[in-house]
């Protein structure tokens, strides 16, 4: 599958295109449904700290680029923000009792978790971050 | 995302369908927080209709259990499946919420 | 509405893609669904001739930004390929008879007709054809 | 787009719902030519569900037309509505075809 692109201001009001976006490229290049839920979720947890955190108080740009990569379906998402790399951070506790439980730093777990393989790169001024799923479910969420 | 809500006696019964995601999470907690604040404490959460929950989602439901437990309140859930279930296993909610196989069961279990 | 912009392959096989993403940007915007399948002919026939005829033999790349601009819905599609002003082509004959009749300039004339406003620039190596609707149905396709 | 046809005596109803674009256009074509070949000459097509057609779809309207001419057949158009009715009246289709308010209408001009 040849890249398609998209770009849109980062802000949660534009979730829904996004997503609708990545589903339709993950449609052509027929990732099965079940991956592709996982997939919507690491994208929607990309995107939303893009929203929240890239830009500080300012508003900037997302770009999204979905391909296929032999058997693999790649998202890239890139931004011009604060230089972060989601492979930095350690894994949260997922154990604490629920008044104690807070939630924070699941929104990267779940990126890395529904993910085959996940790179993170800065060029240029720019943070991308590169998703790349598997067509047959080999290796996912272990 | 949609939610439907009966009452079985006491016990709320709350089908979600379709996707919980960042736009759609605040719609469930409102919704729950409202019957929270006319009274009910028991509820059953169907998550059968539910394709997707990202962590917005699980925010919601934690806010919402938390609120519950302070009013001696419960929720349960039935029919976690596919990918919700892979969330709820991966976040640990699986092992911190009760979790059943149907509405039934869930509802058996409040009494 | 704030600005989004698809970018993919000129290719035939990418329409559904771009009306998708045509589609979604002008319900968020709110364009009435009789506008909105007229404003989604136009851009099927812009689309349509950039991957037809912008390129020649090689392949090459089409950008569509929707945004809005006070009461109108504005659609931009731009091409790197030759230079080609759609608004130079003289209107087609629409009257002849079945045999006779062949097809050809009814997708520019299209374009035309199912806007309220059309404006080409050549710009930078590039063909940016502008298509505006407004949102109140007052000049179309007179 | 979706294509449905059924048999009215020797004329063919052949129903299409959806969108009639670039990529979906030759399957108009392809769906009427093959019953041509199978001998079928009288064609209704019905419009009703149709949302969208773009010059993509009035090439292969007309490319079967011809077709039909050369053997002495022909085709009629129901429920022509909204943009594909805008689009005909553009493109001169409006008046080259017999368009009828219904598909017995256009039936009963058969005969
Ligand atoms: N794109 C980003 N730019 C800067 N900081 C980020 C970005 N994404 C995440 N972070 C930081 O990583 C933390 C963990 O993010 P996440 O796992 O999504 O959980 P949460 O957003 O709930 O805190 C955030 O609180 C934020 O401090
Ligand atoms: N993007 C373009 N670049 C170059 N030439 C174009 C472009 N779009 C249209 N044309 C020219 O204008 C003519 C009319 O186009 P159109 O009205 O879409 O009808 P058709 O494609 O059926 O000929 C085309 O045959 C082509 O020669």
């Amino acid at each position: 599958m040849d890249p398609m692109a998209m770009t849109c201001k980062a802000l949660l009001e534009n979730l829904d295109e996004v997503l609708g976006f990545i589903e339709s490229c993950a449609d052509r290049f027929g990732l099965k449904e079940n991956r592709k839920f996982g997939l919507l979720i690491a994208v929607e947890e990309a995107f939303v700290n893009v929203c929240h955190y890239a830009y500080g108080d300012k508003e900037g740009e997302a770009e999204l680029v979905c391909s296929g990569d032999g058997g693999s379906f790649v998202v890239e998402i890139a931004d011009r923000g604060i230089e972060f790399n989601v492979l930095s951070l350690p894994d949260p506790d997922t154990t604490t009792n629920i008044m104690e439980r807070k939630i924070g730093g699941l929104g990267v777990f779940f990126i890395r978790k529904m993910t085959d393989d996940l790179s993170y790169q800065r060029k240029d001024g720019r943070n991308i971050l590169r998703m790349v799923l598997h067509a047959h479910d080999d290796s996912a969420t272990s | 995302m949609e939610i439907i809500s009966r009452m079985e006696k006491d016990t709320a019964v709350v089908t979600v369908t379709g996707r919980m995601d960042a736009i759609s999470a605040p719609q469930y907690q409102d919704k729950l927080n409202e019957m929270i604040t006319a009274g009910t404490i028991a509820f059953v959460v169907d998550f059968d209709g539910l394709d997707y929950i990202s962590s917005a989602g699980l925010r919601g439901i934690l806010a919402t259990a938390k609120a519950l437990k302070i009013k001696g309140g419960q929720v349960r859930f039935a029919n976690v499946r596919g990918t919700v279930k892979e969330v709820f296993e991966m976040s640990g909610f699986g092992s911190i919420f009760q979790v059943h196989e149907s509405v039934a069961a869930a509802l058996a279990k409040i009494g």
